[in-house]
């Protein structure tokens, strides 16, 4: 028969559709609004799961998002598989496949149980005792054991198909929870005509409204106030309602993080998002997120069959399913009263044992009896029977002084317990807000607040209902400025519990095993042991015991452990204190974090006008930070050496095209640009004429070399600076922040043309000849337009910015036109120089050639430690400057002291042989470990022109070893080399100056 | 102080577990010890053990405001490697990797330190020049770290994509087989009990509010929230608050107090076998024994004391992280946390005397303390018990701000052509 | 992500500014004539307080304006924020925990 | 600028298709060519060239051909048809006489895309961190902000529904368009209000 242990009627489930998934390859079937714990329920499915150390059988214990037992892998189809889901979240629906986890060869056969066997030896910290000997087993033996039985279940494996989307929001009143509380917050606040967002974890906005089908609010049942309500809320344009979202991180300044989950409910999400993360700046919050029920702590307590009372009530209720034919409700509170009287209304065989005697229960004693209940008050629980599902509970009496009577035992196949409540204060605690303990109520509530939120409802410790309606209405409207009150009238709820640790006992405590910790397997014994131990502290009792450092994050656990702690250092609760609530609440998946920031859009992807064209052309591309370069330009069978040895000797030899889009250029407008100019750098620009260029280098405060790049006076009062292409926004940002925040007189503005120019480097021998027929209003010939020169003009039609300037040694421009343009150009002068054989190279080709002219590179030569003198730039100083950024410590006592490292030319005595670069450099290879290093290797190729490699380096006191034999690392040992100029290729410039 | 074996585990597991007593005592303050070290984290601890061990200075006092080990020492994401470039920071971290090795044996106390390998990935023509560099530099330093093509990244490290379809591309990594991964808290309650066992005093909750000086302004003792107690030398290891203690004698330090976040993720079935780092990416990675994720990458921008930070760090992390390793797009978050690290402008430490005599400090760890804890305690007991740094810390001075004698590991990986 | 009041944009997102360390350090006029002592303390060191910290940050991906703030360093609250070359109008002394930032922008700016 | 000659060879980045990926209602169409100047100035004058000057910080003053966006105390952004572009700085020069000041053509560095629709704004909030209600950021307002990893500025246009025009620098238009786009996706299901 399906689904057993469903009830005739009743529920919030669509009776008329059913849905069908599969449970270990099983069909189960449930019907739509049922979780994947309810419809396994129905079909008397408890064992799901094994624990994570003893491997002991496992089944549901909640309805909530704090189970920390019943862990499924859920398979939504190929790269849809995600491991450790609460059943009791997921939603049923068809096709969704579940597999329970952490056994071998089954669920119902595991040999992980051996460890059960073994608890007495696998106690709290017991691998901090041993596994030490021999020293090579730990990672070779003891380690790989241990991790293969721990973990839960399989991490994914494949990359994830499904699309996350993010959502900044705002709003003026955020509300975390739609149960009374939270409804009548967000009623409140709406009706002010503010911007509301109601979130909730469930998939139906009501939290425990949905479950106590007996109550009535204002008069009428509490579904129909419900639905009155939400139809309200769902009338108003200015609120959102988010059902199935969980505000998981309370951070700085009212941000408050919530994920949603989309489309997990449905098959067929279409491009819906899988999940979204809502990031919401809220004015002001309203915690409304209820509270957690207690386990009881005592000898096996962690059956398959037990649950927390009121989720066996929530099973009744909201799913209509029985949990079992025959339950015992054991308790040390009243709200398990509610679940017996349901249970019993539902036709269940139901008895009930209570901790506290006669005398200490309120008005549901009389309740339950009233219903032809048996009640046993003043009793304990010591035990539990049955191995794969409950079958008995072991009770007994226990007088004032705690000793036990006679056990009995109660012949039951559920047991729905209850150890009292729990307020939600973690989103309270992360907004930093200070805890206070409440003696009556045993539970830390929100004290003194920290940011704009407050409070309501249970998350509070108010459990009744008339009053957590009205104390949510009050402060959704106070949140919303309002002044406006409201109470309301509801059937009196069962509230009041007498706090209990470990239940009363008379078996030998060190040696039954209460559970506190339910997925870390933690037990009553283990936390006294740690306390024996030393471990004093609560943040050091959870450590050393893992207790509450499960995924359920000690939602169940926390309570009973403080309270076991505290008993053992005879001190109050508050006394000991609480660990820190840290985000998230419940977990997050990854995907939601990341949003839309994948594949291609993980990070912006950089390309300049040029970019198809050296496509097509069959470039292979570089990133040099968050743009793509063309690296070099292979010919058919060429492979990155002969591709380059061909490129360098084109631009030698005839001429070169290369795209310089990428560098940065800054545009420094004002009359005191100048001044600006020779604060930033270390040259002179006082006296550089209009239309002169000037290799610029800049320093930061600490003297080091921070950039480099040629700048060309426009006009009197305008300086066209280039930077390098990684430190284009960080040379802008140095010098905004002198200009504004130290020489806020200063007259001159920079602007950025990163992008405004395209730059189009035209390098060789034949470059003049090239583009003269395309170039109008521009004098090209040597003696009007030297090295070192910048023209405006136009070239094929488009203004130009032309640079006369050289990176590779030879005859050279740089066509600066603007970027939409910059196709068109380029084709043009690709097209003009095809008779003068022009070839287009990448970067690797550009390395090349400016190494053998010895042009520095930064980051390359330069790493942050590097000043001008070590790389033998000391002549650009300004003598005369008094002072420029950087310059007071170039005279440090390190700065000046001898030994700097020193940038210098090698060359191999087998010029075959290409240095690595990184590669260390000795004086003696000899010498024993740990050798004096003299420096590195910066730079090093094959250098075509000069046809043998080339290297430069910076090397201790370098410039005096000119001649000098040293030896460099190679992946086999060292290689000797001899220490020469820089300058490998026309070292007196005349090519240049052509 | 009861030793931990096999042995000793069978024979208490059949008397539940009662003979163990405490694994470190809790004493009254004494009115003066001959060192008083402020601060209860790894390094802190470890000073103490090795004082008392290596020196037989046990008239020592470890002062910790909260419980030992609740600073960055545990909220650290466990990595341990020595591949630093520099002369000095490759003696110094690979002094603590040695010390490392055997640990274990020596605290009689499992710290679980498991040498699975520390990979980090280069993705453009920067890294691989930067960690061949590291390579090289490593081997004349007798330290082991070996570049490795992709396809070897691969192999030592099966999650890792070389497809080439990622934004960053892997192009190969540089490999340090000794480094790897250990139980942060077992590290400080290791050194806790070896130290407490030699007659070293664990005071807790005891917060240091002022440094005495006497006329010739030499350190005398410390304030404390549990009175007044006198050193002959006082060692300040107190990580993020080291500028608020050093305040206190008028010493003002190069140092800035940051965020760093890290996170974790649900336990899942081994999956990742080492650690994986990446620059270009900016995040590191690796899987605890309980089959945690364990994930962290940069400080937040601004300087704190709140040990939490902002979303953006966290999703820009976790960017990262499934860009490199799509895959785990679907595994969850469990948890997120914040410590406080004290950064130098050199990203290096200082281990060493100060202008006030008695004064001793060991700080400026930043992100990567927890790798050198062994080592940073060793050599900063031999400062405190001569008076004068070991040969290993003797070039992270105070002053080598003053002359610019700068070991700067930071900018050596960091700049981009 | 804290909210940050940029004097010239009202309350704007972490993520649009750029933090640029302890405020009030002024750039010695003639460095010349500093120590290596004084000019190390310039560069390198910083009171880093646990408490009420003045602080430069840069509007950096909004109005590109660089401005001061007080701010505690323990709950990250800001207490003020004010423009180059102003002074605060609280001092460290007074107290440190003031009302509680107003959280959206459109609050801020009517 | 002898630029009039040469309007109409401009490559633009994105070409001119208008998308609605979702078909929610959110149309994302990149601009035609256009001119853009930088204009800084210190305390200017009430306007130049006939824009005025005087607004607020974060506001734009104009139509959807020729406006002039206030983005920090002595930052604005100016976009107009090409053809007024050769002498729309000597226009400007000459209304702020002696004043230091800059006008930089930046028409190839920007990029504009138009977003529009009623849920253009939940789109833009995908990477962009403001609050973009009407009480914040009514139409007429303007700002430099961020789109996810890329930096834009923002305008709203007035218009009956929400109408959005971001600008962002060329080499980032094809990374903000695809978030523009992918957003727009994500919108689906509670996209309700």
């Amino acid at each position: 028969m399906a689904q057993p242990f469903r009830l005739s009627r009743g529920g919030r489930i669509d009776r008329t559709r059913p849905v069908r998934f599969t449970f270990n390859g099983r069909t189960v079937e449930g019907f739509h609004g049922d979780s994947v714990a309810s419809a396994l329920l129905a079909n008397g499915i408890h064992l799901v799961g094994r624990s994570f150390k003893y491997h002991r059988p496992r089944g549901i214990l909640s309805h909530g998002p704090d189970e920390p037992s019943a862990l499924l892998s859920v398979d939504r189809g190929p790269g849809r598989i995600d491991p450790n889901n609460r059943a009791s979240v997921v939603e049923a629906r068809d096709g969704l496949k579940t597999l329970s986890q952490n056994h071998w060869p089954s669920l119902e056969h595991d040999i992980g149980a051996v460890n059960d066997l073994l608890s007495p030896v696998f106690v709290a910290g017991f691998y901090y005792k041993t596994f030490m000997w021999p020293r090579t087993f730990w990672d070779k033996v003891y380690e790989p054991f241990i991790r293969a039985a721990a973990g839960l279940g399989k991490a994914p494996a494949v990359p994830d198909p499904d699309r996350y989307a993010n959502r900044h929001a705002h709003c003026d009143v955020l509300v975390v929870g739609a149960g009374p509380a939270g409804l009548t917050a967000a009623l409140a606040a709406a009706r002010t005509g503010k911007r509301v967002i109601l979130a909730d974890e469930g998939p139906e906005p009501g939290g425990a409204l949905l479950h106590d089908v007996t109550a009535e609010i204002d008069g009428r049942p509490a579904a129909e106030w419900l639905s009155a309500t939400l139809a309200e809320l769902d009338s108003r344009e200015n609120v959102v309602l988010l059902p199935r979202t969980t505000a998981f991180g309370y951070y700085n300044h009212n941000h408050v993080a919530l994920a949603e989950r989309v489309t997990d409910h449905v098959a067929n999400p279409g491009t819906a998002p899988r999940e979204r993360l809502w990031q919401v700046r809220a004015g002001e919050v309203v915690l409304a997120g209820g509270s957690h029920e207690r386990p009881l702590v005592f000898a096996d307590n962690d059956r398959p069959g037990i649950l927390l009372a009121e989720s066996v009530r929530v099973f009744l209720n909201r799913y209509g399913v029985a949990p079992g034919r025959r339950i015992v409700f054991a308790t040390s509170g009243a709200s398990a009263y509610a679940a017996a009287l349901d249970a019993k209304a539902a036709g269940l065989a139901v008895t009930l044992v209570d901790l506290r005697t006669e005398a200490e229960c309120g008005p549901e004693l009389a309740r339950l009896k009233a219903a032809g209940v048996e009640i046993l008050t003043g009793h304990t629980v010591v035990g539990s029977k049955g191995t794969k599902r409950v079958t008995g509970l072991i009770v007994a009496p226990v007088d004032r002084a705690g000793r036990c009577g006679p056990r009995r035992v109660l012949d039951c196949d559920c047991v729905g317990m209850s150890g009292g409540w729990t307020p939600a204060v973690h989103l309270f605690s992360q907004s930093r807000g200070k805890l206070a303990y409440d003696e009556r109520l045993d539970a830390f509530l929100p004290g003194t607040s920290a940011q704009a939120e407050r409070s309501a409802g249970a998350a509070k410790g108010t459990y009744d209902l008339a009053e957590v309606l009205k104390e949510g209405f009050a402060a959704g409207a106070a949140a919303a400025g309002s002044d406006e009150r409201k109470s309301f009238t509801a059937s009196p709820t069962l509230t009041g519990f007498k706090p209990v640790r470990a239940m009363p006992t008379d078996a030998d405590p060190t040696k039954v095993r209460a559970f506190v910790d339910f997925q870390n397997d933690v037990t009553a014994k283990d936390i006294k042991l740690a306390v024996r131990e030393g471990f004093h502290s609560i943040e050091h009792v959870k450590r050393y015991t893992t207790t509450g450092m499960a995924t359920d994050q000690g939602k169940t656990s926390n309570m009973n452990a403080l309270g076991i702690v505290a008993g053992q250092l005879d001190k109050t609760l508050p006394g000991v204190g609480t660990t820190t609530f840290r985000p998230p609440y419940t977990p997050v998946t990854f995907g939601t974090l990341v949003g839309p920031a994948r594949h291609a859009l993980f990070d912006p992807i950089r390309t300049t006008p040029i970019h198809e064209w050296a496509e097509a052309q069959g470039a292979l591309f570089e990133n040099v930070a968050l743009w793509r370069r063309a690296w070099y330009f292979p010919k058919a069978g060429e492979d990155i050496h002969a591709a380059v040895a061909r490129e360098c000797e084109a631009v030698r030899k005839g001429v070169g095209i290369f795209d310089a889009s990428t560098l940065g250029k800054i545009e420094v407008v004002g009359p005191d640009a100048a001044e600006f100019m020779n604060r930033i750098y270390v040259n002179p620009w006082l006296k550089l004429e209009v239309g002169r260029c000037r290799y610029g280098l800049m320093l930061k405060e600490d003297g080091y070399i921070l950039d480099d790049g040629v700048v060309a006076r426009i006009a009197p009062d305008c300086f066209h600076v280039t930077t390098t292409t990684g430190g284009a926004p960080r040379v802008l940002a140095h010098m905004e922040d002198y200009l504004q925040t130290e020489w806020p007189d200063l007259k001159v503005f920079l602007t950025s043309t990163t992008e405004q120019w395209a730059v189009i480097a035209l390098q060789g021998p034949k470059a003049r000849e090239v583009i003269a027929p395309l170039v109008d209003g521009i004098d090209l010939s040597p003696a009007a337009f030297p090295h070192m020169a910048m023209r405006t003009g136009t070239i094929c039609g488009v203004p130009t910015r032309l640079f006369r300037v050289s990176f590779t040694g030879e005859l050279g421009f740089e066509i600066n036109v603007p970027s939409d343009h910059a196709k068109a150009v380029w084709e043009a002068i690709w097209e003009a120089g095809q008779r003068h054989g022009i070839t287009p190279y990448g970067t690797e080709t550009m390395h090349v050639l400016r190494a053998e002219k010895g042009y520095i590179i930064i980051g390359q030569e330069t790493d942050g430690t590097v000043t001008p003198d070590d790389v033998g730039l000391a002549g650009m100083i300004a003598k005369a400057k008094k002072d420029f950024v950087g310059k007071r410590s170039l005279a440090r006592p390190d700065v000046v002291a001898s030994g700097r490292k020193q940038l210098v030319g090698l060359v191999t005595d087998d010029p075959k042989l290409v240095l690595d670069e990184g590669a260390q450099i000795v004086d003696d290879p000899g010498q024993p470990i740990p050798m004096r290093m003299l420096g590195h290797v910066t730079s090093s190729y094959w250098s075509p022109n000069c046809s043998r490699s080339i290297a430069m380096a910076l090397v201790a006191d370098g410039r005096a070893l000119q001649g000098r034999p040293l030896h460099v690392t190679t992946p086999e040992g060292f290689a000797q080399v001899t220490v020469v100029d820089p300058v490998f290729f026309d070292p007196k410039g005349e090519r240049i100056h052509a | 102080m009861r030793r931990f074996s096999l042995s000793s585990l069978l024979s208490e597991s059949l008397k539940g577990h009662r003979g163990w007593g405490r694994q470190w005592r809790d004493p009254q303050p004494k009115p003066a010890y001959d060192v008083v070290i402020v601060g209860g984290g790894g390094h802190g601890l470890a000073t103490a053990y090795y004082l008392a061990t290596v020196h037989g200075i046990t008239n020592v006092a470890v002062l910790e405001k909260g419980w030992i080990g609740g600073g960055n020492t545990g909220r650290n994401t466990t990595i341990i490697r020595s591949n630093y470039l520099y002369d000095e920071s490759a003696a110094l971290y690979e002094h603590a990797l040695k010390l490392w090795e055997g640990l274990s044996q020596e605290l009689n106390y499992n710290v679980m330190f498991s040498q699975r390998g520390v990979l980090m990935l280069a993705h453009n023509l920067h890294d691989v020049q930067s960690f061949k560099r590291h390579v090289y530099a490593n081997r004349l330093n007798g330290i082991d770290n070996e570049w490795l093509t992709k396809e070897e990244c691969k192999e030592f490290c099966p999650p890792i994509d070389i497809s080439g379809s990622l934004r960053y591309p892997v192009l190969g990594g540089a490999l340090q087989r000794r480094a790897g991964t250990a139980r942060h808290d077992a590290v400080a309650w290791g050194y806790a009990r070896g130290a407490d066992a030699r007659g070293v005093d664990i005071i807790q909750n005891c917060e240091v509010k002022g440094i005495r000086r006497d006329a010739s302004g030499a350190a005398i003792g410390v304030e404390t929230t549990r009175g007044y107690i006198g050193a002959g030398r006082i060692g300040v290891v107190a990580a993020g608050h080291t500028s608020t203690v050093m305040a206190m004698a008028d010493v003002r330090m190069p140092l800035e107090s940051y965020p760093l976040q890290a996170l974790v993720s649900e336990p899942v079935k081994p999956v990742f076998p080492c650690v994986v780092m990446s620059n270009a990416v900016h995040a590191y990675i690796s899987q605890s024994d309980k089959g945690e994720l364990v994930i962290g990458a940069g400080t937040d921008q601004y300087t704190s004391y709140s040990q939490q930070g902002g979303l953006h760090i966290t999703t820009h992390t976790l960017d990262a992280i499934c860009e490199v390793f799509p895959q785990f797009t679907r595994m969850r978050m469990l948890r997120s946390w914040g410590g406080i690290v004290d950064v130098t402008p050199d990203r290096s430490p200082i281990i060493g005397t100060t202008p006030v005599a008695n004064l001793f400090v060991n700080c400026g760890w930043g992100t990567g303390g927890f790798k050198a804890t062994p080592g940073s305690g060793h050599v900063f007991a031999h400062t405190l018990a001569t008076g004068s740094p070991h040969a290993i810390n003797a070039p992270f001075t105070l002053d080598r701000f003053r002359t610019g004698r700068l070991i700067d590991e930071a900018a050596a990986a960091a700049v981009a052509h | 992500m804290l909210l940050i009041a940029c004097p010239y944009c009202g309350n704007r997102p972490e993520t649009e500014f750029r933090c640029g360390g302890q405020a009030h350090i002024a750039r010695p006029a003639d460095p010349a004539a500093l120590s290596d002592e004084q000019w190390s303390g310039y560069l390198f060191v910083r009171d880093n307080p646990r408490g009420v910290h003045a602080e430069r940050w840069n509007h950096v991906h909004g109005c590109g304006r660089w401005f001061n703030a007080l701010r505690d360093t323990v709950s990250d609250r800001f207490l003020e924020t004010y423009k180059m070359g102003e002074k605060p109008s609280r001092t460290e002394s007074t107290e440190a925990g003031s009302t509680p930032v107003k959280s959206t922008q459109a609050e801020a700016r009517a | 600028m002898l630029e009039a000659l040469y309007r109409t060879a401009r490559a633009l980045p994105l070409g001119r298709a208008a998308a609605d990926p979702a078909r929610s209602g959110i149309v994302i169409q990149p601009a035609g060519a256009e001119a853009r100047f930088a204009l800084r100035v210190r305390d200017p004058g009430a306007s130049a060239a006939g824009l005025p000057l005087d607004g607020p910080i974060n506001s734009v003053r104009g139509d959807d051909r020729r406006w002039i966006a206030r983005l920090g105390p002595d930052e604005w952004l100016i976009g107009c048809d090409e053809a007024e572009a050769d002498h729309l700085p000597a226009a400007i020069a000459a209304d702020l006489g002696e004043r230091a000041h800059a006008v930089v053509d930046v028409s190839h560095r920007n990029v504009g895309i138009d977003v529009s629709g009623p849920l253009a704004a939940a789109a833009l909030n995908a990477g962009c961190p403001l609050d973009l209600g009407e009480a914040a950021f009514p139409a007429g307002s303007a700002t430099r902000t961020l789109f996810g990893k890329a930096e834009i500025v923002l305008i709203r246009r007035p218009g009956p529904e929400p109408r959005y025009r971001v600008e962002c620098w060329r080499s980032f238009a094809t990374y903000v368009h695809g978030l523009l786009v992918e957003a727009s996706l994500g919108v689906g299901e509670t996209a309700r209000r």
